[in-house]
């Protein structure tokens, strides 16, 4: 028997206009844990949707233990053992997660489903990984960390063997991804093989045994992760030196900019308010971080803030006028930017062009319309500005769909059009999402400039590591109330973590209405 | 005149007002007539559809007749009576055949009817009395009218029918309100939902009897009858027959349409063509003493049990000579004082 | 026999070539040199030849000595003579209308299956103003427009409120439009024909009689096309099919509806008012269909009849407005178009049905469907060249190695 | 009491193509295609069927076998519902179309093509197809004495009686099991929610959406003829803008069978009161008002507008419906 379980010799895989795989190898062996990196559009998920049977290549074999075999759908991929937790899950949001979970391979009889067949089994495996789950929950209802967990067991009901992660951990938050790498260590004991894909160094150096870069669709190279640093595997994706360090030069106290009163958010997904009578202050020129685990009342913290949720009690001043009751307009155009959390919710008309959605913010101003009517040259004049500017990459420029483009581009250009509205306030909601150390950096760069021009930014980020470098200044959220203060300089992941958990409070921060802990998650 | 070899020519034509020729109603009864009459002559015949309920689309489609070759046209229809106004002088050498109608220009400032056209109207308020009269002396005591939309020949059989009940009520010295009609037009000439709806809820509530008057909407009618075991007249033709003997029928008002476009065909092809004296510029009144309205009295088409042939034969004589005359005004509703009338329209 | 089979053969074999394909995403394959917009009229055209290929094959089965003749008319019969060419534009207005009206809400985002109730309540405003209050055409068209503007924004009223689907309120809202006009007609005695000294009780009175002032103009055209059916309506229908193309296009209200029809929340949080421009966009595809009946009942030509039936009108304006890809331009073209052959269609008669006119539309809008495929057979030939092009190349140069 | 009966029976009468044609429209969603091309299917399947049912009339076998004959019937309005709404599967699942254009198409070709139809085989004018008297189950038949008056009981439910009624209710029946219960119908609804999920695991996204439109075919055909029998008479080409209604109900039922049994019962008895008010002794006559009759006719559309308004803040459509499916799109 061959040392691979899987093996993809000489992939290419050409789109229109694009070679997206171009002559690549993975071999992957048995009870590894290969990590597959490489910037956003190296051809990533191309390589694996092929494997997992949703394109075929258009060169190139594929081997599963040293047989060659075909792989025309995912049917096909199960056969053979191979599950996927895609990038953007796959699930059906107002099935339970049992239905997810048998989706495709039900037990059955004269086609009646046997469900309590099927629910036994699931919470066999599931108790065997530690993966707890509640089999009648509506997948809409649950969090993103148990959502993956759904995605997981869905490949473990399968009993598939070789098992692809997609950017599992972009959207998880520190405590689901350390859980998810003790489970993937699990999964290499009982002989299962993992490919992973994800953008963030230190995750391959802690679980990985093997790595493969891709640039630009070619491979790379395939490392030992104990024989490479860091350094050398970001120089291997973006093909030159990156700069983790921002620098941010140091600035006195300026004047307040934003200046937040008791504000009140209800919830939408929960009877209880999201936002609990927060109060805080954003001054010029600073960078003020909103840490939290996903799901304490954050993203109802911008939307108040931004004006697409209406208050339930509080005030928000910004720039020394009230503007509680104003409209998202007023706001945007007395100086506020938002860069959403979701880019494709809120951020896009995904089938508007690129340029279309450049101007989304400001089509209104002089500068884009006379009497009503839109000035066609101007707008491309200002989308060719701000796609060299800020590097967004696409098909035909300013006039590409922006669905077409790469999760990675849509987020450039949102944060191009966002910044290049000279904001006084910036309110930026995980601007940096599922995207590869490149475009990490290009983005940190562009909030410290916004910040060192002497406006302010509003970050809300999951992300550690993004918390302890980036801001100025650290509020702690936790079941929608402010918990700590903190200053990076002054503190370190482990306190964090504590505050964030809710284990730790700041003496000035009182409780004020008595939480549960359901109220928070719904 | 046919411009090319593929094209073939009809010389007697039938245009429809708004429906189709199988409206059981004037369409119909018109198209039998030209039918019977051009078979047995054999001369060549079709029938036309306008593009829409316009008279100018009657007229562009007489036109479009008269370029396949018509020369004589059939319009069936008060709804012809402007465009066979505008077409009479623009055509002189096509003969037209006007039935419920005379020709006039859009304002009624203007009535007038070139030598090329005949008309006739039908005394419908004839049949429907007979219909109404003999229902009442037959026993029916609760009756129904349900006509189609109200148009002028429909509202003529209606104001007959309540007409004859009351002559019946009277001779039979009935009290005010023992003779009930529910009177209503459904706005329909096909068979709808909720007129099957409205129909099964009359005959629930008593009605034993209605006389449907208005083209396919009967059908609506006869599944709420049956259902409910009462019964029904016909109108225009003899529908007990019609409709293979049909038993819920107990008499029909008829109409002579087709009889009367035979007749007028073969006097006009008698005439060489052209129309006769009697009928050139001229409208003839069918009615009882024309042979043109009546119930059928062939066997089982004659359907009451307690009013007589002979009875009915006395009755027709008197509109035949003129004793009894019914009102054919269709503004002003008939006076009643025995039959207890609900116009359900109000 | 061989041939056939050839040629099914082939055939099956392209779609399956295409089937296969479709991992290609359509929106990527744009190639310069086959522009949207040029594939896009290549495949309309295709649609109507099938369609009326379609056509003539069905009246071979019918009458096979007369199919020659039937499809000449239904070709020329729209230009044979000045008063059919009259005849084709008397009904293209409406048309142009109504197809508008169900165009500009699927560029909004929106499916307004009401056009018939804002219509039929249009053409009411119009004959009341015009018959009770006497007022003259270009009033009533605006009366008319009121009235569709208002029956439109109840969908959108009730979507941006109450997130009802515009679908059910605009159906729903037909049939309360109706039934709403048939009631007002039946008590304002003065709108009905026998007031002014007719027989009939259900139908609307002649506007020549009741108000000639209210009969749209004919400019002398009708005398140049010798048809009283000639009028200035197609012109207006043109006209306010440009400004509709220019709102939607060219301004900043076009953009907001459209991305507001695109994508609800990313317009609220670009600062749009969603609820305002969901409402809006119904209020205009109403008035547009208002004007259709307007324009169509202020010719003075018909009347309107008080009848349990919804006016077909309000539903031919999808078809008008998917083969014109619900593009304003498109829609004056497909009105057009479909007026024409319907105008072909009636002179079939008394040989064929004119419903064969309806099965012809039927299959070409079924057709324009296949529009995405021709597309990509297009686009698939042109790439295919060029690869051949450069493979070529290739071998030449090494060749010559 | 009896009008009361009358009322109670009508409805149901009314309610069955109400519910078939609506819980047609919700199998096709449900799997992703909207499907605006129910009145075509249904003038379809009612044109097949009473043409079948005219030939075996006039050929004297059905007067012999009238319940065999309508049975027939019946398969053959689905199957002929099916066969048609192939047509709208092709264009928006093969060619991934634009679904309201294969619906339009459909429903402009199918009353076009009946007429067509309808006068190649009876002659050329002759619209309407009759059905024959024997298709109704009369009272008698279940065992009523002729000349016994009926009970509220049979007045409602056996009076004005079809096969279609019970085979709707078994279908009805049928299909909400099927849909909940079995793993055709999770798999059905997976493609309607989020197409690529189902087929990540292997699920024929295309192969449940042909199931899911011709589903809606057999329905919408067979609601097709309960119609047209429900109406009585004869078949003109046309099914009044049931079709549309029918999708109506569908979305007021808010796409669950339960809740579009609901609104098709609540719709239908409207809709029945509405002509029926005259005889209704409580019910106001607007005496002053020509025309009161149509404040009636108006009533069933009002009464769903006011229930939507209430209840809609919730509704919500299938995801990925009218998204013609693309494998690579995520
Ligand atoms: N279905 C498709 N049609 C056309 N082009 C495609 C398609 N899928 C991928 N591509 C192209 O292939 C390239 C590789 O895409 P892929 O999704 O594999 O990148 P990736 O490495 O997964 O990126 P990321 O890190 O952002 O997830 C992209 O640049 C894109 O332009
Ligand atoms: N509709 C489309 N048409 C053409 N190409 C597309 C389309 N959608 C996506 N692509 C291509 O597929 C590639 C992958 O898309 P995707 O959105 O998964 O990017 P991503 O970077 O992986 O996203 P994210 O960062 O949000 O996870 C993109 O690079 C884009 O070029
Ligand atoms: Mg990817
Ligand atoms: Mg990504």
């Amino acid at each position: 028997m061959s040392e691979y379980v899987i093996e993809m010799l000489n992939i290419t895989k050409e789109f229109p206009g694009i070679k997206a795989n171009d002559n690549i190898t993975l071999q992957l062996k048995r009870g590894e844990i290969h990590a597959l990196l490489g910037e956003n559009g190296a051809g990533k998920s191309t390589l694996m949707s092929i494997l997992f049977g949703l394109y075929e290549a258009d060169e190139g074999v594929i081997k599963k233990d040293g047989k060659t075999v075909r792989i025309k759908n995912p049917r096909e991929a199960n056969a053979l053992g191979i599950g996927m937790v895609h990038q953007h899950f796959k699930l059906v949001e107002n099935f339970s997660v049992l239905d997810n979970i048998i989706l495709g391979t039900e037990p059955s009889k004269f086609g009646f489903i046997k469900k309590q067949e099927a629910r036994k089994k699931l919470m066999e495996i599931s108790k065997k990984y530690g993966l707890n789950i509640v089999p009648d929950a509506i997948i809409e209802d649950i969090s993103v960390g148990m959502q993956q967990r759904v995605e997981i067991l869905k490949m473990l009901y399968r009993e598939n063997d070789i098992l692809i992660f997609d950017e599992p951990t972009a959207v998880l938050t520190p405590q689901e991804i350390n859980e998810l790498m003790e489970i993937m260590r699990g999964f290499t004991k009982e002989g299962k093989s993992i490919l992973f894909i994800t953008h963030k160094l230190n995750e391959i150096m802690a679980v990985a045994d093997r790595c493969t870069v891709l640039r630009k669709g070619k491979w790379i190279g395939t490392f030992d992760v104990k024989t490479v640093t860091r350094e050398e595997l970001s120089r291997m994706m973006v093909g030159r030196d990156v700069d983790f360090n921002v620098k941010k030069i140091p600035r006195d106290k300026g004047g307040v900019i934003l200046d937040v009163k008791d504000m009140t958010v209800a919830s939408k997904v929960h009877k209880n308010n999201a936002v609990r009578g927060v109060s805080f202050e954003v001054r010029e020129g600073e960078i003020v971080c909103i840490a939290g685990i996903d799901g304490n009342g954050q993203s109802e913290l911008v939307y108040g803030l931004s004006g697409l949720e209406k208050l339930k009690s509080g005030s928000i001043r910004f720039l020394d006028k009230d503007i509680t009751h104003d409209t998202i307009r007023a706001r945007s155009k007395s100086g506020m930017s938002h860069i959403p959390e979701d880019r494709h919710k809120y951020g896009l008309v995904l089938d508007y062009t690129l340029e279309q959605n450049l101007v989304l913010q400001r089509y209104w101003q002089a500068e884009f319309q006379k009497n009503g009517f839109i000035r066609a040259s101007r707008i491309r004049k200002y989308a060719q500005k701000l796609i060299k500017e800020y590097d967004i990459r696409s098909g035909q420029g300013p006039v590409t769909r922006a669905r077409s483009m790469s999760g990675g581009n849509q987020q450039k250009a949102i944060v191009a059009r966002e910044i290049d509205k000279s904001p006084r306030l910036l309110l930026a909601v995980q601007p940096t999402r599922g995207l590869d150390i490149g475009a990490v950096e290009f983005i940190h760069k562009q909030l410290v400039s916004v910040r060192n021009a002497g406006n302010a930014v509003l970050l809300v980020s999951l992300e550690l590591e993004e918390v302890m470098s980036l801001p100025d200044r650290i509020l702690v959220f936790y079941e929608g109330e402010i918990v700590a203060e903190l200053r990076p300089e002054e503190t370190n992941v482990e306190e964090l973590g504590l505050y964030m958990s809710g284990a730790k409070r700041q003496p000035q921060f009182t409780k004020t209405v008595p939480a549960t802990k359901e109220a928070a998650h719904g | 005149e046919p411009k090319n070899t593929q094209e073939e020519t009809y010389e007697i034509a039938l245009i429809t007002d708004v429906g189709n020729i199988d409206d059981k109603s004037f369409n119909e009864g018109a198209w039998n007539g030209v039918k019977q009459y051009a078979e047995g002559a054999n001369k060549t015949y079709a029938y036309y559809r306008p593009s829409e309920d316009t008279t100018e689309a009657r007229v562009e489609t007489i036109g479009n007749a008269i370029r396949n070759g018509a020369k004589v046209i059939v319009c069936p229809g008060y709804l012809f009576e402007e465009a066979v106004y505008a077409v009479q002088t623009q055509y002189p050498n096509v003969m037209f055949l006007l039935l419920d109608g005379e020709p006039h220009n859009a304002d009624y400032s203007d009535k007038k009817t070139e030598s090329n056209v005949n008309c006739i109207l039908y005394k419908e308020e004839q049949s429907g009395y007979l219909a109404g009269y003999a229902a009442v002396m037959d026993g029916y005591r609760n009756l129904g009218f349900l006509g189609g939309m109200d148009v002028p020949a429909v509202v003529r059989f209606g104001h007959g029918y309540v007409q004859g009940a009351e002559a019946a009520a009277a001779e039979l010295d009935l009290n005010p309100g023992d003779v009930t009609m529910k009177y209503w037009y459904s706005g329909v000439f096909w068979p709808t939902d909720d007129v099957a709806s409205k129909m099964s809820s009359w005959y629930t509530t008593g009605t034993d009897v209605v006389f449907a008057c208005g083209g396919g909407v009967y059908l609506s009618a006869i599944d709420a009858a049956k259902t409910a075991n009462k019964k029904m007249i016909g109108v225009d033709v003899d529908q007990y027959a019609s409709t293979g003997n049909d038993p819920v029928f107990i008499s029909s008002a008829m109409k002579g349409l087709t009889a009367s476009v035979v007749q007028a065909l073969t006097s006009l092809y008698a005439n060489g063509g052209t129309w006769n004296t009697e009928r050139a510029g001229k409208t003839l009144h069918l009615g009882a003493a024309e042979g043109g309205v009546g119930l059928p009295t062939e066997g089982a088409s004659w359907g009451f049990t307690t009013f007589t042939i002979a009875q009915y034969n006395a009755l027709f004589a008197k509109l035949v000579d003129g004793t009894i005359v019914v009102n054919d005004a269709i503004n002003v509703r008939p006076a009643t004082t025995l039959v207890a009338v609900t116009y359900e329209n109000d | 026999m061989d041939k056939i089979k050839m040629f099914f053969k082939d055939f099956a074999k392209r779609l399956k070539h295409i089937y296969l394909s479709d991992k290609d995403r359509p929106s990527m394959i744009q190639n310069s040199l086959s522009s949207p917009g040029f594939s896009s009229l290549t495949a309309s055209i295709l649609s109507v030849v099938i369609g009326l290929l379609f056509g003539f094959f069905l009246l071979l089965i019918l009458n096979p000595s007369k199919a020659g003749m039937g499809l000449q008319r239904i070709l020329v019969t729209g230009i044979s003579a000045p008063d059919k060419f009259a005849k084709v534009l008397y009904m293209s207005a409406p048309l142009i209308m109504v197809g508008l009206a169900v165009g500009f809400a699927f560029k909004t985002g929106l499916f307004n299956i009401g056009a018939t109730g804002q219509y039929t309540i249009g053409a009411f405003f119009a004959l009341f103003s015009a018959i009770v209050w006497g007022f003259p055409w270009y009033a009533a068209i605006l009366a008319a427009m009121a009235g569709g503007a208002l029956w439109g924004a109840i969908p959108g009223f009730f979507k941006a409120f109450f997130n009802v689907n515009e679908v059910i309120t605009s159906i729903m809202f037909n049939w309360i439009g109706m039934f709403l006009v048939n009631l007002l007609c039946l008590n304002t005695p003065k709108i009905i024909s026998d007031y002014w000294g007719g027989n009939i009780g259900n139908r609307t009175a002649n506007l020549a009689v009741a108000n000639p002032s209210a009969i749209i103009p004919k400019w002398g055209l009708d005398k140049l096309f010798d048809s009283n059916y000639m009028n200035i309506g197609v012109f207006i229908a043109v006209l306010i099919a440009i400004c509709m193309f220019v709102i939607l296009n060219k301004t900043t209200f076009g953009y907001e509806l459209k991305a507001c029809g695109y994508n609800r929340n990313a317009s609220v949080y670009a600062g749009m008012n969603a609820k305002r421009s969901i409402i809006l966009s119904m209020v205009i595809s109403g008035a547009l269909a208002g004007i259709g009946g307007g324009l169509y009942y202020l010719t003075g030509i018909g009347n309107y009849n008080i009848e349990k039936l919804l006016l077909a009108m309000g539903f031919n304006g999808i078809p008008v407005a998917l083969l014109g890809g619900s593009n304003p331009l498109g829609i004056i073209l497909s009105g057009i178009f479909i007026s024409y052959i319907q105008v072909g269609g009636e002179a079939l008669q008394p040989t064929f049905s004119k419903e064969i006119i309806d099965i012809i539309i039927a299959v070409i809008i079924y057709m324009s469907a296949l529009s995405l495929l021709v597309k990509l057979t297009l686009e698939k030939l042109i790439r295919r060249r060029k690869k051949d092009k450069i493979l070529h190349c290739c071998e030449a140069k090494e060749a010559k190695k | 009491m009896n009008i009361f009966a009358d009322v109670l029976g009508l409805t149901i009468l009314f309610a069955v193509p109400l519910i078939l044609v609506a819980m047609g429209g919700m199998c096709s969603e449900r799997s992703g295609i909207v499907n605006i091309a129910l009145e075509g299917i249904m003038v379809i399947g009612a044109l097949i069927s009473c043409i079948f049912l005219s030939m075996v009339n006039a050929s004297g076998w059905g007067i012999a076998h009238p319940q065999s004959a309508v049975m027939l019937a019946i398969l053959i309005s689905a199957a002929s519902g099916t066969i048609y709404a192939m047509f709208l599967a092709f264009a928006s699942v093969n060619l991934k179309a634009d679904q309201t254009i294969g619906g339009t198409a459909l429903n402009m070709l199918a009353p076009a093509f009946a007429i067509v139809l309808s006068w190649a085989l009876q002659g050329q004018g002759q619209t309407t197809i009759f059905i024959p008297n024997w298709v109704r189950i009369t009272p008698q038949q279940f065992g009523v004495p002729a000349d016994e008056a009926l009970n509220f009981f049979e007045r409602m439910f056996i009076n004005k009686f079809f096969l279609t009624t019970p085979v709707a209710i078994l279908l009805f029946a049928i299909i909400t099991i099927v849909l909940y219960k079995t793993k055709f119908g999770l798999r059905l609804r997976a493609c309607g929610e989020h197409p690529q999920a189902a087929d990540s695991v292997g699920v024929s996204v295309y192969g449940m959406r042909y199931a899911g439109v011709a589903l809606s075919g057999m329905l919408a055909g067979v609601g097709g003829l309960a119609f047209t029998l429900a109406v009585g008479g004869g078949f003109q080409s046309s099914v009044a803008g049931y079709g549309f209604l029918a999708l109506a109900v569908m979305i007021f039922g808010n796409w669950k069978p339960l809740r579009i049994f609901g609104a098709a019962f609540l719709f239908a008895v409207f809709k029945v009161i509405a002509p029926m008010a005259s005889s209704i002794p409580f019910l106001p006559t607007f005496s002053g008002i020509k025309g009161g009759e149509y404040l009636y006719l108006m009533l069933p559309y009002l009464v769903t507008m006011i229930v939507l308004a209430f209840t809609s803040k919730k509704s919500r459509a299938p995801k990925a419906e009218g998204i013609p499916y693309d494998k690579g799109s995520r």
